[in-house]
């Protein structure tokens, strides 16, 4: 089957900043991504759960985000922007996808 | 006093008290006793709508009071001026950074809406009947004291409180604030022939809905007791049960000089002891990121809440009782 | 027509439709106000269950009515017939492609179970009392829309639907009817006895839970609306306005024929002037991939629920009193 | 041996039956209908906050019994002690090896709390009266047979459990132990005062919530048994079916010797009799991850549940009533 | 700790079309995958959120393959078949997996 | 932007051996990862889905970690300990990190 390379990118950020992460990719041009939820995690600022929260200040979400290859530094810098003050995990993998004009 | 030992007493065995240290006790001793977040949350909304709603009826039937946006607007000055104090507080007896002591200064401007309906609940069994539009005040009291603590951080601090256009919008239209003025609207435009409809829904099962809703506060408070040990220092602790009694304290000289019955007063004395645990804490970690959350989280939750739920609402039921003579 | 006004306006300010309200508003205005799905989900399920259970024990109440058979053979006749109408209509008006059209017809051949419910709660204060069988009228009225849609677009579309084995047992087995029918039998299996047993849980609450699943609803459709602002053009507009009115005209003139109660008349013109949000939207994700869903959400839960909702109930209740004299 | 014939039937429609066997159904016939997993995570919270305050309440009224005590003990060790018969069974009847063997016993020493509520309704409706702290023996019962399957491991077994420090406080303080027991505490220390403030939360609905809950029950042991056919084979079946009519048998001798009432005996065989399906599978996973799921989980929800639930439990009610002569 | 070369593919596919396609996974010989949950996103198709749903018309799900690199055509073959006229993203990733002998 | 190489581990287990494994990883000085839900899946021990169920035998979570390259082996022996006996899938691929800082 025919495959062409991209990047995913994921970034686990809080909750909070979520819209504004996505909003700032739209205005890069990145329009496509997909949120996955978290469930609780551990960092340098401790561990912590989302079992039986009503708040939303500890919950964080994951986006993934699959972009082709020219497109990864306009991703990175729209979303450097945003979690730069913030907690938050960005990493990068190289892949390969199926359907190359649908990125 | 002999009376008010009598409400403590009875306040600390009601059942919601006891499933709230059920909560904390699984929590501690490491339980995997939880509440799923989506019936915890949907809980919440049952709750604000419940307690929005009551309150918009009963201001249908009593009528607009003179004082109601009196109360209002003292309800928001308080918010404001509350940080102000909890800052100086803070600063002066532990040592927290000027963004870590903002933050948590933010918390307690601003309210906790299950104090306030523990607190309804007490006024009301023991035979007061508080004005209705509290809640409204409630939920007035909930966003100015994150501008104050924005303007602390501005005005004393070092880094810069990322206020983007977005973020005023952002606290002013937290889902907790819509749901409760919305549910209190309708409270008040469809009044009592609106309250027959729903009432075996908000009004019946209620205290029986808060029993839950607490053993599920127990445990998070629980979970952040035991995760945070390490930063709640004995300063922190000192202020986490000063401040309530000197919010309480401004509460009462507001409510009093606002001519609130006995049970608005202990009502305002309560909005001002509660500490924040949903609005405020999201709008410091858009706007003040670098505040360590663990903090503000414990103190408020962890703290606070447990001792405005079993000492502080009966000891500001007598406080009430004493200077109204109601 | 008095009379209708009145009850329009009284409709308008009913707690359920002001939530609904509520939650269109907070969509517009970007409030983070949200029900967990999980929640959302349970509501349904709790108004599926209760309603179909309400609906059987009716029916062992007052026998197996002669028109019951008759009753459900016309709905499924309604079922196939109203999105032809639906589809020459939409070519007629709009500039939708013939996959478009189909995929929007089809909902408008089902039925919404929300509406259903929410014209039985106006139908019973209005002292009418529905045959109860019109429960498993609408659970008869799902499905048969959907292949409806698809026996359009073989006949004047150039993609051919996905019409793979399974797709037809997936319509029928839909959760919402199974759950809907299941019900229905065994309130009719257990009548009285098994209501009295659980009527504190189906009953007592229901209103309430409907203001709450209906603030969800409002959320949705405001998001929804909020979205789509561009796919929604006049002429959909129109249709979705529109469509309710031919569709409960057609009900009106089936309810009639089938010699209903004035209560049934206007449930059966509800049944006909409702779109689904449920079924008939999933099915078309599967075995029509390629018509865009956000037309035919925006149009069934942003234009046509609201209207039913809020006008079209009112409406329906007087025509059928006037054409039944009851 | 009529009235039971006349119970039984009577159980067979009682709508929560009617429930379960709608969700069977519908997970057979392979229909999307479910329950969202935190949905039913807060409905059997609910019961087990409900069931257990009740008996709490119940305790707190006809003061501590002699027998409390002693029953309690008898659970105990009774929670210990089957697990060995049942070993012994599955072993002469099945090819099951000495580790599946070990993990099905366990699940047949503790106890369904959703079985033993079941046979409380009916021992009610049937105007028997079970001493409240039945609750508690339930409670007690939940995890020795954990350690009793762990020890016929390491007796007969060759791959050792995984018996790390941190089981058994994990065993002790699971989720639905801890939450039960903790309700009986706090339903006796408020006691009738407690129970009126939250009787309309947990005694009201309570039988509608059952039916909602018995639903998912259904739907998940209808998919359970369509995914596990293999694995049950005649012997299995045999046990599934044998193994609770022994031990309804055992708990009968036991309390009968304790002087329990009617309904009291009643509850004991039943408690005897089921199989748990939450704390016992959780453990086995743990300690014990090479016995497979499939076969415990659908013998103890799939076969050993239904049985009860449908014919076990008025048999059981049946044979107290002959043996206490009540 | 030794490891062993493997592919991880992960689908994310309407909630509709999740049976059909670990349906289509299941007959072309992939047993193993884990489905994981996708609370919105955003794609060509416009934006979209999980939040107070009822229905499944919006809904997707995560389909996650770890498979030895081998059999990646079989299953990519088998995916597409599902996917094909329907939205969604498919990815591949070059992976390590421990007990290589589970896959 | 710069980005800095690392690895990105996925450990899929049984939710009842979640605080097992993020016990061992803290102990193994493993001190950053995130708990993300699992709605169901497929493998030698048959199909299972999470749907209406209240007990924990059969759910499971998916833990992903983002660490060093040097300190992958550490993390794969801890995980080794809690997964050997039980279920699960351990994968690791090839990332690229922002903020390196914080692993
Ligand atoms: N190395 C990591 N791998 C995966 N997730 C991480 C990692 N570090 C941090 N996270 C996630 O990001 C959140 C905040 O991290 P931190 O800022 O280090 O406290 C944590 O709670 C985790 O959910
Ligand atoms: N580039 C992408 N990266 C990640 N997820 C995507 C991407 N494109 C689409 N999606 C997901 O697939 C869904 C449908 O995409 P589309 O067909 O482009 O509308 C979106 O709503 C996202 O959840
Ligand atoms: N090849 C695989 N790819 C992704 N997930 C898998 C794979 N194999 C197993 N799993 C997951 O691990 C669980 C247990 O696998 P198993 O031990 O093979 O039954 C499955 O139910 C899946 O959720
Ligand atoms: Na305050
Ligand atoms: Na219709
Ligand atoms: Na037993």
């Amino acid at each position: 089957m025919q495959t062409h390379t991209a990047k995913r990118v994921e970034i686990i950020i809080e909750a909070v900043m979520e819209e504004r992460l996505t909003a700032a990719l739209r205005k890069a041009g990145v329009t496509g991504f997909t949120v996955m939820p978290v469930l609780g995690g551990s960092g340098r600022s401790g561990q912590w759960t989302q079992e039986g929260e009503i708040g939303r200040a500890r919950g964080m979400v994951n986006v993934a985000c699959i972009i082709r290859p020219d497109r990864l530094d306009t991703l990175l810098d729209a979303a450097f922007e945003v979690v730069d003050r913030h907690i938050g995990v960005v990493s990068v993998v190289d892949c390969e996808v199926l359907r190359a004009e649908r990125f | 006093m002999d009376g008010t030992l009598a409400i403590a007493a009875n306040n600390l065995t009601s059942p919601i008290i006891l499933f709230f240290m059920l909560g904390v006790a699984a929590a501690f001793a490491r339980s995997d006793l939880s509440i799923p977040e989506a019936v915890a949350k949907g809980l919440s909304i049952y709750l604000l709508l419940a307690i929005g709603f009551k309150g918009g009826v009963s201001v249908a039937g009593h009528g607009v009071d003179t004082t109601l946006v009196l109360s209002l607007l003292a309800g928001a000055a308080l918010s404001f001026a509350l940080p102000v104090i909890a800052f100086a507080l803070l600063r002066g007896i532990t040592r927290l950074s000027v963004t870590d002591a903002a933050a948590v200064a933010g918390h307690y401007g601003s309210i906790s809406i299950v104090t306030f309906v523990a607190a309804s609940s007490v006024a009301t069994s023991a035979g007061l009947s508080p004005e209705g539009y509290m809640v409204a005040v409630a939920a007035v009291m909930e966003a100015p004291a994150i501008l104050s603590a924005l303007w602390i951080i501005a005005r004393f601090g070092t880094t810069s409180a990322d206020m983007e256009e977005g973020l005023i919008r952002e606290i002013l239209l937290n889902g907790s604030i819509v749901l409760l003025v919305g549910s209190f609207f309708i409270g008040w435009a469809t009044g009592d022939e609106g309250m027959q409809l729903i009432a075996p829904f908000i009004e019946e099962p209620f205290q029986g809905v808060l029993c839950l809703f607490l053993l599920d506060m127990g445990l998070v408070a629980g979970r952040g007791l035991r995760e945070a040990r390490s930063v709640l220092t004995a300063g922190l602790f000192a202020f986490g049960v000063l401040m309530p009694i000197i919010g309480a304290g401004v509460g009462a000289g507001t409510g009093l000089l606002l001519g609130l019955s006995p049970g608005g007063v202990m009502l305002f004395m309560t909005l001002a002891a509660s500490a924040s645990y949903i609005a405020v804490p999201a709008a410091m970690r858009v706007a003040l990121p670098e505040a360590n959350p663990s903090i503000y989280l414990t103190l408020s939750l962890g703290v606070t809440f447990p001792f405005n739920l079993t000492l502080g609402i009966p000891i500001y039921l007598a406080i009430s009782r004493a200077l109204t003579g109601g």
